[in-house]
């Protein structure tokens, strides 16, 4: 399951579609969004705006290096587009493997290059109604 | 010749539209593109170097000669996540 | 939330329990009834036992630690008993940070401790009705 | 004087019984009763090195002395998650 949706993404239903035959361990990461900007300033919402059709090969080329990197994994990844309030889930990634390892480096290699690669943008809108920020993951430290 | 411009945040909102569709000379490359739409939208110059530029769904370079139909899309860095 | 329960988990209520407010990431770890056991046979599922009042004592121990190491956390442990068929999940593990380098690192922390040193025990039930066998996870390498 | 055995997994299936309250003499000691135990069920001698010993929730030393309503727990390696 790859997709980029309007809607609130459920969380089970990716992870159940990373969820292999032999799995014995799930790794879910979720994207919540803060009430805190990036400069400190009190959020109100995010927007997320995306280019569908380049974000949706990248997270197809993402999970086929985690595959070659990790080996039998089952891989999916949902992401919100439009206006999500603070508490509101942005993004959902779900890895399942045979053992913990894998499934955890997994998570978080598709996460940290789903952040540094999809064509997907967010915008800060603050609380005190001051003008939106676009925010980029450029400077971000890797996890 | 036509070619249809998708730009997306802060460059879609300087342009003040998602998506457009531009006439250009024969043999323009994508960097003449962009310095049209630079010449008649100042506050894009700013976003020159930290804009990548998509053609057809794939990361081009800039001196790529542009053809009827392209798909061209302005990206801003990335904020995903 | 910690808990060991005879009943279905439900995972995302464990996520909920995990969720502090500022939480920009979420992780959940969930282990999942292999079909494989240890030496290769064929599993039918797993009975698992356990010490309540230590395994609880100690799965409030390693979230003080994992907080400690990785500051402002939520954390929720639920560990199921009773036998489990193959595909049943066994574990759930979810961690709650403002960043998603804590959770991941809290939430990974969390399992390996727990599988280390909570008082449960598991035994491997086998499709072939050979008797079961006792899995101690002494010699697993740290993820 | 007596004390409350709990027993886990391998442990618990060679003692045939998940609790039971043993009477143990004044002055006894956890390696004590754990021998004990062993004479009646010899099956358990093999695993003395591994098992380890709970003495009212906590772990304790094996030359720690029983005192009265004691709750010893006799713990294997564990294999929970």
């Amino acid at each position: 399951m790859f997709a980029i949706v309007r809607e609130p993404i459920d969380v089970s239903a990716v992870e159940d579609a990373a969820r292999i035959p032999g799995a014995g361990a799930s790794v879910t990461f979720v994207g919540i969004v803060r009430a805190t900007g990036e400069d400190g300033r009190s959020v109100a919402g995010l927007s997320y705006e995306s280019y569908d059709a380049m974000a949706l090969a990248e997270f197809e080329a993402i999970a086929r290096e985690a595959r070659e990197r990790h080996g039998g994994i089952g891989l999916a990844i949902v992401h919100r587009r439009g206006e999500l309030k603070v508490g509101e889930i942005a993004v959902v990634v779900s890895a399942s493997a045979p053992h913990r390892a894998a499934a955890f480096a997994a998570c978080s290699y598709t996460i940290d290059e789903l952040k540094s690669r999809a064509a997907i943008w967010k915008k800060e809108l603050y609380v005190d109604g001051t003008p939106g920020r676009w925010c980029s993951n450029a400077g971000e430290a890797r996890t | 010749m036509t070619v249809r411009v998708l730009a997306f945040a802060r460059v879609r909102e300087v342009l003040g539209v998602s998506e457009s569709v531009l006439n250009v000379p024969s043999g323009a490359r994508l960097c003449d593109l962009w310095a049209t739409l630079c010449e008649q939208n100042p506050e894009l110059g700013p976003l020159t170097s930290s804009t990548r530029t998509a053609r057809n769904g794939h990361l081009a370079d800039s001196t790529e000669i542009l053809e009827q139909d392209d798909e061209i899309a302005l990206l801003p860095p990335v904020g995903g996540g």
